[in-house]
């Protein structure tokens, strides 16, 4: 048990235990907090990877915007604040059920992976994993199409959105 | 970096998992959408721990983690828009009510 | 590296620990004799009249939709600021283009009338 | 270079919907300006590509990664080889005189309509002039903006087809264009037949897209790669070759048929032409032109590139399977469309079905292994159907503005409302007319004739009596009814008031027209075969060399023949001169004596359809989900079949429609029928999270299965 | 190495080696040593918060013509402490309505977001919690947890007031946040860094103030905004919805908010400081040692500070629909054509001598402030005569 293992399952404790509560709380803004809670154990797990640019933009965009947007929609959605009535559906242990057969079928696949239990190479101290991630981003021969289509994409999501949430009230 | 590849990647498998029950049983529409981050940030782990374990010199998994934060931030922009909108004429976020599509 | 993140995460456990200290401290010193009224909603001595949890304007939303939209592009933008000092002038019209075409959705939601408070 | 030649019209597209969407001058001259740089990059690139010796051994190539999928990446790229110069040449003319004409057809410069609601075309507008007199003039289109960015993302999508290396980015132009011909057939939303028609269109070429992508998702498989130059190497084209796949097919045979099917759908071929004369509800000429000169060119042009492939295993002798099919369907839906165009009244549905005729030329051509001649008659005919069809758009233009002179209401499309239009709209006229004769291949002058001729030619060279005899009767009825149109409308005297009132069309209008005529008629001159009489040497056959150079193997030159030369003539000049004797005093559809209702109603096309696809489709449909969903899925796990039917039962009672069950299940299946499918259609619920659990249910299934079978 | 120039290692190497000697392992003593660094930043950061009280209300004193504190000690400095100990023998109410757990959460992380920030502030070139290569970004997510925190609040308070005030201040906060990290960019792409310590030593030649002057200005904007400060403070306009999020908040819990708000303004004094005007950094005077850097960094950020409270006693409060018009349709706009245009000459002269780019930098910012100033006049113009145009129309 080194201290990274013990950060691991820390944090794998905290994201599954908030991802049980996100879809079994009752209360759909604590469903959307507990969500940040899983989040935020996510991002912890990308510092763990080294990936510290992703831990940061992991808060950055999803407990900074998305949660904020969850939170925006639920308070928009809900004349009756108390979450009044079932909150799950009649075939909820259906739903379970299959849920532990895809995690069955996925455990077995990981486990059947060849190497599988491999450890982390070294990063050496002098790489820059964020440079080379900005590089590997906007030059051509790498991800440069990506990189663009993404904005599009975004571009498209907003526009669309807007559309869709303002309502055409102005017509 | 002493963790074995394959915690990463039974961890992911849950949380998918946890988001997929959240996705099949929750009634309330952004419940739903919630379990779908909840799937979505799995399926970011598995990319970010393989790019790790793998190959730290190829930054695919690092781009395709940030193109996946592209896209969820798209799905939930348009999802939750629809949402709202749909409320605002039906006065219902329960994805059962919306059902207009049948037949 | 590692220990970058390491100091982050205490300093993360300590940060979250010692503004709870005060408040422990508020609960052994202060006195706490709650009554009703005392623990009712505060509207400035009027009656509560309704739900608290009352509706909200659409715009809210909308705003915090530009925003995340937004706040994703910048995401992309600090790795392209990054990169800039290695790579040819190219890659700067790159960007330009990437932040030319998320203008295009501000000037959108703009002419739409989505960013006026009304 | 060739990388930027779609984009210009894309700038506009988005420029116009985000930006200059109020502003119509500003949006038209975007429109046009993309055009135009477009054309000019197109020409650039074909003067280049004409100094280039054996340009179709160096072609200009370029590519790049698309998506890194791994080790490998999926690339994308341009390449303009001979036939893409050919194409690129004549779409870069005729996208930029569309976009120059649609600026005088949809009204620029004239006042807004009176009643003018967007979705429906523009009624007029009253205009009081100086001396205190009230008229009637014709308004501007109410979306004239949202019209050219239409047209920008079309051209956009036109583009990217030609310009593409390999068949993915042909397949995202395709349904670019697609897309494009959605919105503008439907771009009068608010008329119901624009909306139906667009649906159908939409939905019969998806028909074939679907195919369309099927062939290509088998062709990656079957090659690991979708870019022409990988795909037609020679290697590549033999192991395919030697594949057999299904029926007997060999892999390319049935790749091609599989994209050939696509091509039906696109180029409106039998049995899924149904889509195009219905099109014509689109704004008048020029979505007309889109999708008859343009947009249904794109589909015999994907032919022609996929032709190695189509050919792969043809020996020379006997055509394969494949060919064969094509060959007849191409040619049986020449004279079949022919037949059709005889007996429409409608200017436009005449082009329409001459469209499909002549576009069944080409594929017939093709399947006979006609390369070039395909090629060459593809350009010509793209160059005179859209002449034809921006004068149909000018003659109705004038004929509407006639009509709404003497406020008299008629038909502005209907043949036999016209007559004597050739003093009121001579250069329409005149254009016209070279049109005319070109489409029915009058000899020695005209485009058409050359083209034709080369098919002809072709199918006499290699022995296919049937599609020789077939082709040459179709030209027969191609001229008789070209003939009939021209006569009907331009000679004799007006047979309305609004056909005496018609006035010529402005220049942006005009001015496409005449550019157009010049190219109907000397674009002939490049094709001329060497040993033709007389003519034969004088002008070299430029074309049979450049554009055969596309192809691995070069295609031997025909034989001259005397006889498919007197047979093309002697069609031409015979259907002409019948058309004219039998239509010279028609005064009204009664002296019409070829208004026999079959061919009136298309052979009843749309009704066999609707019979045979439609409400069998809706049938199967209903049972196949409600039996297969509830008996054996949904139900069985969740409640058991009596439990869920109650439960459901009960929640959704109310949505069960009587009249639409009575509708399906007639009168004559009986009750039992009918009270299974009520029952049974609950489950159709229209619940996402069902289909989800259902969907999810089949997967895991089919993984546990999967895993079984493989242990 | 020595205690002047180097004061943290030193300390460090000396505590290193008295814990080993303890007989505690290696790492677990690096992780003692860092856990003393942790405490001492948090500490200092919040002694520091309630001296910012002191002098908060002796600066908004002097603006008010008045003394402020002067009683309890010299000058009142013991006043703040005085306050403290009220603030925690108050009694503390909480609603029954309230949704305790996320009601009492929302205080803490309220301030600990803030001090949050203090991890990666370098106060001198070796005095710094951490030197993290994301550093730019991670001020960005602390924010986040900020904005998360007011809401939180604002929801668990359940009040109509508290939920307004929370949807106005994070609506104000969200859309401010976007200049903010897109100038953020600016001072990222100049350096090639998204380290503080990096952004500061790259400054050495010449501060980004004078390459990007509007860059600061459209950053200092927006921090205020972020703070939810005067003029932007619609989320306690007392007149409308009595005190914003936190009016159920009582005794110490309001005490933590308040410290929050506080410590945040003069960090963000501090970031502006670091960002443009070169941390610590002072014509050379930083070298003589650490402690000296520290001074010059914190003597900047108290300027910073200051004029942060210079803006919220002088300007007016303004409303929402201005507010967020003003971000949208003018800070976000020019932010991005700051960037471009940046990355453009960024690239465009590198290999000029320093002083060249500054200039040629300055002077494309003084114009692009010109054509803005222009255009917002001719603007204003327009909309003054479709006023009066309107005006004779409306009184009759």
């Amino acid at each position: 048990m080194t201290a990274s293992q013990i950060v691991f399952l820390l944090s794998a404790a905290l994201i599954i235990g908030s991802a049980l509560m996100v879809v079994t709380t009752r209360k759909l803004v604590h469903a959307a907090l507990w969500l940040v809670a899983a989040l935020f154990g996510v991002a912890i797990l990308y510092g763990l990877l080294e990936a510290g640019f992703l831990a940061v933009v992991q808060v950055v965009v999803y407990i900074g915007a998305i949660a904020i947007l969850f939170i925006f929609a639920v308070m928009l959605t809900r004349k009756e604040m108390r979450d009044t009535g079932p909150q799950t559906r009649r075939s909820w242990p259906l739903a379970a059920l299959l849920g532990l057969l895809v995690l069955a079928g996925l455990v077995f696949l990981v486990l059947d992976m060849p190497d599988v239990a491999r450890t982390a190479v070294e990063i050496p101290a002098e790489v820059d994993t964020v440079g080379a991630l900005g590089q590997a981003l906007v030059s051509p021969e790498a991800y440069a199409l990506p990189f663009e289509v993404a904005s599009v994409l975004l571009l498209a999501a907003l526009i669309g959105a807007v559309y869709i949430a303002s309502g055409q009230k102005k017509e | 970096m002493n963790i074995p590849l394959s915690w990463y990647l039974i961890l992911a498998a849950s949380l998918f998992c946890i988001g997929l029950y959240g996705v099949l049983s929750r009634r309330n529409a952004i419940a739903i959408l919630l379990g779908v981050e909840l799937m979505l940030n799995a399926v970011n782990i598995n990319l970010v721990a393989f790019w790790r374990y793998l190959d730290p010199a190829q930054m695919g998994g690092q781009v395709f983690a940030i193109i996946v934060f592209a896209v969820a931030a798209a799905e939930v922009a348009v999802g939750l828009a629809l949402i709202i909108s749909v409320y605002r004429s039906r006065k219902s976020v329960v994805a059962d009510d919306i059902d207009l599509m049948k037949w | 590296m590692e220990s970058d993140w390491l100091y982050i995460g205490l300093f993360l456990v300590v940060g979250l620990i010692i503004p709870i200290v005060p408040l422990i401290l508020s609960r052994l010193v202060a006195p706490h004799k709650p009554n009703p009224i005392k623990q009712s909603t505060y509207e400035c001595g009027l009656e509560t009249v309704g739900e608290s949890w009352v509706q909200f304007k659409a715009q809210y939303y909308i705003f915090a939709l530009v925003f995340l939209v937004f706040d994703v592009e910048t995401v992309f933008l600090f790795p392209w600021a990054l990169a800039l000092g290695q790579l040819p002038l190219f890659v700067v019209l790159e960007g330009v283009l990437f932040i030319g075409i998320l203008v295009a959705g501000l000037v959108y939601a703009w002419r739409k009338g989505m960013l006026e408070w009304a | 270079m060739i990388w930027l030649l779609p984009l210009p019209p894309l700038l506009a597209f988005f420029l116009i919907v985000l930006v200059t969407n109020k502003k119509k001058a500003l949006s038209h001259t975007l429109g046009v300006g993309a055009a135009a740089l477009s054309w000019l990059g197109s020409m650039i690139v074909f003067v280049r590509a004409l100094g280039v010796e054996h340009f179709g051994e160096h072609a200009f190539e370029s590519v790049v990664d698309w998506l890194p999928t791994g080790e490998t990446a999926l690339q994308i790229g341009v390449r303009i080889d001979p036939l893409g110069a050919a194409v690129l040449f004549f779409v870069a003319w005729t996208i930029l005189m569309i976009f120059l004409y649609s600026v005088g057809y949809q009204n620029f410069g004239q006042p807004a309509g009176d009643h003018d609601v967007k979705g429906l075309p523009p009624h007029g507008a009253t205009v009081t002039d100086n001396m205190g007199k009230k008229h009637t003039v014709m308004s501007i289109e109410p979306m004239y903006s949202r019209f050219f960015a239409f047209l920008g993302l079309f051209a956009c999508g036109m583009y990217t087809l030609v310009v593409s290396n390999n068949l993915l980015t042909l397949f995202v132009g395709w349904e670019i264009m697609g897309l494009c011909s959605y919105l503008l057939i439907g771009f009068w939303y608010g008329k119901k037949s624009a909306r139906d028609a667009a649906v159908k269109a939409f939905m019969t070429t998806r028909i074939g897209d679907v195919f369309m992508l099927l062939g290509i998702a088998f062709l990656y498989s079957a090659t690991g790669s979708l870019s022409f130059e990988v795909i037609f190497a020679e290697g590549t084209l033999h192991a395919l070759a030697t594949t057999p796949a299904f029926f007997g097919f060999s892999a390319a045979g049935f790749i091609g048929l599989l994209i050939f099917i696509g091509v039906v759908g696109k180029s409106a071929q039998w049995p899924l032409h149904v889509w195009l004369p219905d099109a014509m509800e689109g704004p008048t000429p020029v979505s007309a032109m889109i999708h008859a000169a343009t947009m249904v060119s794109a589909g015999v042009y994907a032919v022609l590139r996929m032709f190695p492939l189509i050919t792969a295993d043809f020996s020379g002798h006997g055509l394969t399977m494949t060919m064969s099919i094509i060959a007849f369907i191409g040619s049986f839906t020449a004279i079949f469309a022919a037949t059709i165009a005889v007996a429409q009244n409608d200017i436009k549905r005449v082009l329409a079905y001459s469209t499909v005729s002549q576009l069944g030329f080409m594929i017939a051509a093709l399947g006979i292994g006609a390369y070039v001649a395909a090629a060459f008659h593809l350009i010509t005919h793209a160059f005179f159907k859209a002449l034809l069809f921006l004068g149909s758009g000018s003659v109705i233009h004038g004929m509407e503005h006639g009509a709404l002179h003497t406020g008299e209401h008629v038909d502005p499309q209907d043949l036999f409302n016209m007559g004597g239009l050739r003093k009121k709209m001579p250069v329409t006229f005149w254009t016209f007319l070279i049109g005319g004769l070109a489409l029915s291949g009058f000899p020695v002058l005209t485009a058409g004739f050359w083209s034709k001729d080369e098919i002809l030619a072709d199918a006499f060279g290699h022995g296919h009596w049937v599609v020789f005899i077939t082709l040459a009767v179709a030209a027969f009825l191609t001229a008789f009814y070209t003939m009939r149109q021209i006569t009907l409308a331009f000679f004799g005297e007006p047979r309305t008031r609004a056909a005496a009132h018609a006035q010529e069309t402005p220049w942006t209008m005009t001015l496409p027209l005449v550019v157009l005529a010049t190219f109907a008629i000397g674009y002939g001159w490049t094709g001329i075969p060497e040993h033709f009489p007389i003519l034969g040497g004088l002008i070299p056959n430029w074309f049979h060399e450049f554009v055969g150079g596309t192809l691995a193997v070069h295609p031997e030159v025909l034989e001259f023949s005397i006889w498919p030369l007197l047979a093309s003539i002697g069609v031409a000049l015979g259907g002409l001169s019948f058309g004219w004797l039998a239509y010279r005093k028609v005064r009204t559809p009664r002296q019409d004596r070829l208004q026999i209702p079959v061919l009136k109603n298309k052979w009843y096309f749309d009704e066999a359809y609707d019979f045979l696809f439609v409400r069998p489709a809706a049938w199967i449909a209903e049972q196949f989900s409600y039996l297969f969903m509830d008996r054996t899925i949904i139900d069985g796990i969740l409640h058991g079949i009596a439990r869920g039917a109650l439960f459901l039962g009960g929640v959704f009672r109310n949505y069960i429609d009587k009249p639409v069950i009575n509708e399906f299940f007639g009168d004559g299946t009986g009750n039992l029928v009918k009270r299974a499918g009520a029952g049974l259609r609950k489950i159709q619920v229209g619940r996402l999270q069902y289909y989800m659990l259902a969907s999810l249910i089949v997967l895991v299934a089919f993984a546990v299965l999967y895993y079984l079978l493989l242990a | 190495m020595n205690l002047w120039n180097d004061p943290i290692n030193f300390i460090a190497g000396w505590l290193r080696a008295l814990l080993t000697g303890w007989g505690l392992s290696l790492d677990l003593a690096k992780i003692f040593i860092m856990l003393v660094g942790v405490g001492v930043l948090i500490v200092g950061s919040l002694v520091l918060a309630i001296f910012l009280v002191w002098v908060e209300r002796k600066v908004v004193a002097r603006f008010q013509d008045r003394v402020g504190p002067n009683r309890i000690g010299p000058y009142g400095l013991i006043q703040p402490f005085a306050d403290i100990i009220k603030l925690i023998i108050k009694e503390d109410i909480t609603p029954t309505t309230a949704d305790k757990v996320i009601y009492n959460l929302a205080p803490v992380l309220a301030l600990a977001s803030v001090l949050f920030l203090w991890a990666v502030l370098p106060l001198a070139s070796n005095i710094y919690g951490v030197d993290l290569n994301v550093a730019a970004l991670y001020l960005v997510a602390a924010g986040a947890l900020g904005t998360l925190a007011i809401i939180m609040g604002g929801w668990a308070s359940n009040n109509k007031y508290a939920l307004l005030g929370a949807f106005r201040m994070v609506a104000t906060m969200i859309s401010y946040e976007i200049p903010m990290v897109v100038v953020l960019l600016i001072p990222t792409l100049l350096a090639g860094t998204m380290s503080f310590r990096g952004i500061v030593e790259s400054q050495a030649g010449a501060w980004y103030v004078l390459m990007a002057p509007l860059a600061m200005l459209i950053f200092l904007i927006s921090a205020v905004a972020e703070l939810g400060r005067a003029p932007f403070d619609l989320n306690e306009a007392e007149s409308e919805i009595i005190a914003g999020f936190h009016i159920e908040y009582t005794g110490m819990k309001f005490g933590l908010f308040y410290a929050g708000e506080l410590l945040h303004a003069f960090t963000f004094g501090g970031f502006v400081a670091l960002l443009f005007f070169g941390g610590y950094q002072f014509f050379g005077l930083e070298k003589l040692g650490p402690l000296v850097a520290v001074t010059i960094f914190l003597a900047k950020a108290m300027f910073g500070y200051w004029v942060i409270m210079w803006i919220k006693y002088t300007m007016p409060r303004i409303r929402i629909d201005h507010l967020l018009a003003f971000n949208w349709k003018f800070l976000t706009p020019l932010a991005l054509i700051l960037l471009v245009v940046t990355a453009l000459l960024h690239k465009l002269l590198a290999g000029l001598p320093l002083w060249g780019i500054t200039l040629i930098m300055f002077l494309t910012n003084v114009l692009i402030a010109w054509v803005t100033v222009e255009i917002l006049r001719a603007y204003g113009r327009k909309q003054r005569q479709a006023e009066e145009v309107l005006a004779p129309a409306g009184q009759h």
